[in-house]
């Protein structure tokens, strides 16, 4: 479970977050969106510690984050919005292994994971590949792929339909259906709903460092297009 | 999951943010290493790498700076194409340019020393004359190992060598002083 | 250019480590022995890497021909004379030969760039190396290998887009320093990203390391980096 | 106008373009469409001679543009696929002016010009900003700014939604269905038509570096789920 309790988060006078409440359960599956700026890439980065609130607090499985780093950053793993500068290794296997390598994992360990998590996003066998010949679609699951293997029970995404065709945007969705099925929890940040509120049980949409909407996505649909949000048609 | 891995030893914060820095500096003097134009008074090409020794010192500090110009030469040695014209190997860092590739961690410190008047990466807007003053510094680190490595590796006089590997460059040495004045006048990058 | 290219001829099967041994000690040799006679051994030993790296003697010269105005002219300036005779070819004998050892070099060094995986060269370090020394230089090391390709794109990018909105028509000094700054922008930017994925994905000190072990097979190659190093030393 | 003849395009052993024959004419709005890696960027690069053909001709307004480029690169403005690649200067404001300033206009003209185009995007007012503290979307915006303070006679835009929020994307396609008023002819990269095909002459299609469809929005949209393109909703 993530909870954020009272966070606010300054950039030097810009106030990114004003005071945010919001818990995702295990296995829930959350989208988030809001206009530019409205901070929903400030507030997930602090889901894992990248960025350190201000005032208030944000714990994970009950732990704080800042007293517990790695316990977080398991439970909590993430793929930003620009993939590339995500990936670590020239190659795709040795891009995976990054993560686990550092838990200090054994090498059958680290190697499973490595399988399951490329398997999970139908890049299996493509372990010796280069990462600067992949597609804009296969970069975007490969980074998926490097977050899955920290076996998190959150998975946070950035924005990851960007750039993609549809062909490509309908596979990292399977990929994302399948996930929640088998139990993990997904926090899914974009613009562009369609084919993703059928898969959130919330909506959560951010006006200026606030949670302004926080509904299922039947009941959030009306109110989306007076917060800067277009519905999903 | 908290006593899963209760073992590891994350890197601190500061110093992951460093080595990100010297890696992609690293990577930029392997990019200007790529251009390479030919000087008509000697075999060794004319390159942007020295610009980027001078940005390593003034941006990263002594520390980093230096840091990442250690992390080029290793690349380099292990393959990565970022020597000369985009060449790799071992063989550079005991061939003809040995000495230049050796001094540009030396340089990239003391151009961060005087810079930054210590260890301590300060600000990096200071006089324009401490800033030349630092550069010529480096340049000056460059050219004595460049010229001793070229006579050591080549059998040739120190005469011979000053000439092609030292004096040939100093008008191009110029420029890129001034390009990297230029680029610590204008507001290009934010202050630390 | 010659880089890695996956294999499995003898060298790509070797210990990362037995081929450092090899190149360092080669290098030593050459610079103690830099004779006729000396040069002809090790032209044999070079030829002996070029082959069980399966790599093709005259791809590694291509990949060297950047080298080669320096191997030519060191000989040739050194024997230019300002007066009679004019060109003095005893003078030139030296920096050939010197010419010659460091083109070995460079052949025996183009094996180990052939045949080595980035990802071995790191886990190679990080043993040779200790500590969070060696941890920090390997993971930076391959860092370079990744972002390379990248830096060089957003160098060419800069240009493009000064280009797209008629940039040229400015002087050449200001470009460039665009250009620079713009790269250096870049560096900066990509830097940050980077770090947040490093943290993101708990780069640690104590990691789990790609297994290196010697086995039969480095026992010629150690020794024979071994030979070479005590000819260096009588 | 601009004409592209037997375009063929290679880097190194990769065929991007495959023979592209198209022609768009002045004021006319064209939808490029494709899947992943189908040629849309390689193509509209030849437009303002950032890439050469390896074999046929493109030319703008019946100049061939490798013969005059800064004809091309005043008549055809671009903004690219990855807006950070765009950025020129450390400002918001120096950086809109950049392109102007290159055309030698009067001071006046230049900060008129740069003011109507950050209006353009909703950036108006932000000139003093640092292009490294903006968001995601707000580069975007930016990008899309510098190109249109030229004033060009073409405008390409790749990919110019990515990232948007929907009253960014909606202010965008209000100025451009301006700009298409006023007579600029308007070349749109997007894997989301929607809105887009309303404002649009021609839909064209790329698939494996070739035009595989080339007609109005109503009667293509039947055959863009077949070439890998969500029609509009
Ligand atoms: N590194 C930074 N320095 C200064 N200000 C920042 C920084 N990062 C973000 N901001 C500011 O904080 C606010 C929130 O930014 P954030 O990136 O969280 O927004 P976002 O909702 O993710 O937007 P987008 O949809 O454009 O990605 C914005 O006003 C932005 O300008
Ligand atoms: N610089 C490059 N070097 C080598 N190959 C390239 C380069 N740029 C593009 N390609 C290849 O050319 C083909 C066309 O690429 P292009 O970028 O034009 O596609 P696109 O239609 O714009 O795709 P996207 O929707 O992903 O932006 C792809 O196969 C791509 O891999
Ligand atoms: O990468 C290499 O092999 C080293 C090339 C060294 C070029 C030297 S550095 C000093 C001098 N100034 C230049 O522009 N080129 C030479
Ligand atoms: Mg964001
Ligand atoms: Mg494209």
């Amino acid at each position: 479970m993530i909870r954020v309790d009272g966070l606010v988060h300054r950039y030097g006078d810009t106030v990114a977050l004003d005071g945010i409440d919001l818990t995702i359960d295990d296995g829930e599956c959350v989208v988030l969106a809001g206009a530019n700026g409205s901070g929903k890439t400030s507030l997930v980065r602090h889901f894992n510690g990248l960025l350190e609130p201000d005032e208030g607090t944000v714990s994970v499985n009950g732990h704080a984050v800042s007293e517990n780093l790695v316990a977080a950053r398991t439970a909590v793993s993430m793929v930003f919005q620009h993939p590339e500068d995500q990936l670590v290794a020239a190659t795709v296997g040795a891009d995976v292994a990054f993560g686990p390598e550092n838990l200090g994992l054994s090498r059958d360990e680290i190697d499973r994971r490595v399988h399951d998590s490329l398997a999970a996003v139908n890049l299996d066998g493509r372990e010796s590949e280069r990462v600067d010949a992949l597609s804009g679609g296969e970069v975007e699951r490969l980074a998926i792929a490097g977050a899955l293997a920290m076996e998190p029970d959150h998975l946070v995404l950035d924005e990851p339909f960007t750039g993609l065709d549809e062909p490509s945007r309908q596979s990292v969705l399977a990929r994302l259906r399948e996930l929640r099925a088998s139990g993990t929890s997904l926090v899914v940040v974009t613009h562009d709903l369609r084919d993703v509120t059928t898969l959130a049980d919330r909506v959560v949409v951010l006006a200026g460092g606030r949670v302004a909407l926080d509904d299922t996505p039947e009941a959030a649909a009306d109110r989306l297009p007076s917060l800067g949000v277009r519905p999903p048609c | 999951m908290a006593t899963d891995h209760e073992s590891v030893e994350l890197v601190g914060d500061e110093l992951v943010g460093n080595v990100a820095r010297a890696a992609l500096f690293a990577a930029l003097m392997g990019a200007s290493a790529y251009v390479s134009f030919p000087n008509p008074l000697s075999p060794i090409p004319v390159t942007l790498q020295v610009l980027v020794v001078f940005l390593a010192g003034i941006f990263l500090g002594p520390v980093w700076g230096g840091a990442s110009m250690v992390l080029y030469l290793v690349a380099g040695a292990l393959g990565a194409p970022v020597f000369a014209g985009g060449s790799a190997g071992f063989g550079a860092l005991v061939g003809p340019t040995a000495g230049y590739l050796w001094s540009y961690p030396i340089a990239a410190a003391v151009v961060g020393l005087i810079v930054h008047g210590g260890l301590e990466l300060g600000s990096h807007r200071v006089s324009t004359v401490r800033l030349v003053g630092a550069m010529v510094a480096g340049t000056a680190v460059i050219y004595t190992l460049g010229v001793v490595g070229f006579a050591y590796v080549q059998n040739v006089g120190l005469g011979v060598a000053f000439w092609t590997a030292a004096a040939a460059f100093i008008p191009a040495e110029a420029f890129k002083i001034a390009a990297a004045v230029g680029i610590v006048r204008s507001d290009a990058i934010a202050a630390e | 250019m010659l880089t890695y290219e996956p294999g499995d001829s003898f060298a790509h099967r070797l210990d990362p480590r037995s081929k450092l041994a090899v190149q360092i000690s080669f290098a030593a040799a050459g610079l103690a022995h830099t004779t006729p006679v000396g040069l002809a051994v090790l032209g044999v030993v070079a030829g002996v890497s070029l082959r069980a790296s399966n790599t093709s003697p005259r791809a590694a010269l291509y990949a060297l021909r950047y080298a080669i105005p320096f191997l030519v002219a060191a000989p040739v300036i050194e024997a230019v004379r300002l007066g009679a005779p004019w060109f003095d070819p005893a003078a030139a004998v030296a920096p050939a030969l010197a010419s010659i050892r460091v083109l070995l070099v460079f052949l025996v060094a183009a094996a180990y760039v052939r045949t080595t995986s980035i990802r071995e060269s790191r886990a190679a370090i990080q043993r040779l190396v200790p500590g969070r020394v060696g941890v920090t230089l390997g993971i930076g090391v391959a860092l370079v290998f990744r972002f390379l390709p990248l830096v060089r794109r957003d160098l060419l990018r800069v240009r493009e887009a000064q280009a797209a909105r008629l940039g040229e028509n400015r002087r050449l000094d200001e470009r460039l320093s665009l250009v620079a700054a713009g790269g250096l922008r870049r560096a900066f930017a990509r830097a940050d990203s980077l770090a947040l994925a490093l943290r993101a994905r708990c780069f640690a000190w104590n990691p789990t390391l790609p297994v290196l072990r010697f086995s039969r097979r480095d026992v010629p190659a150690l020794g024979l980096a071994f030979a070479l190093l005590v000819s260096a030393f009588v």
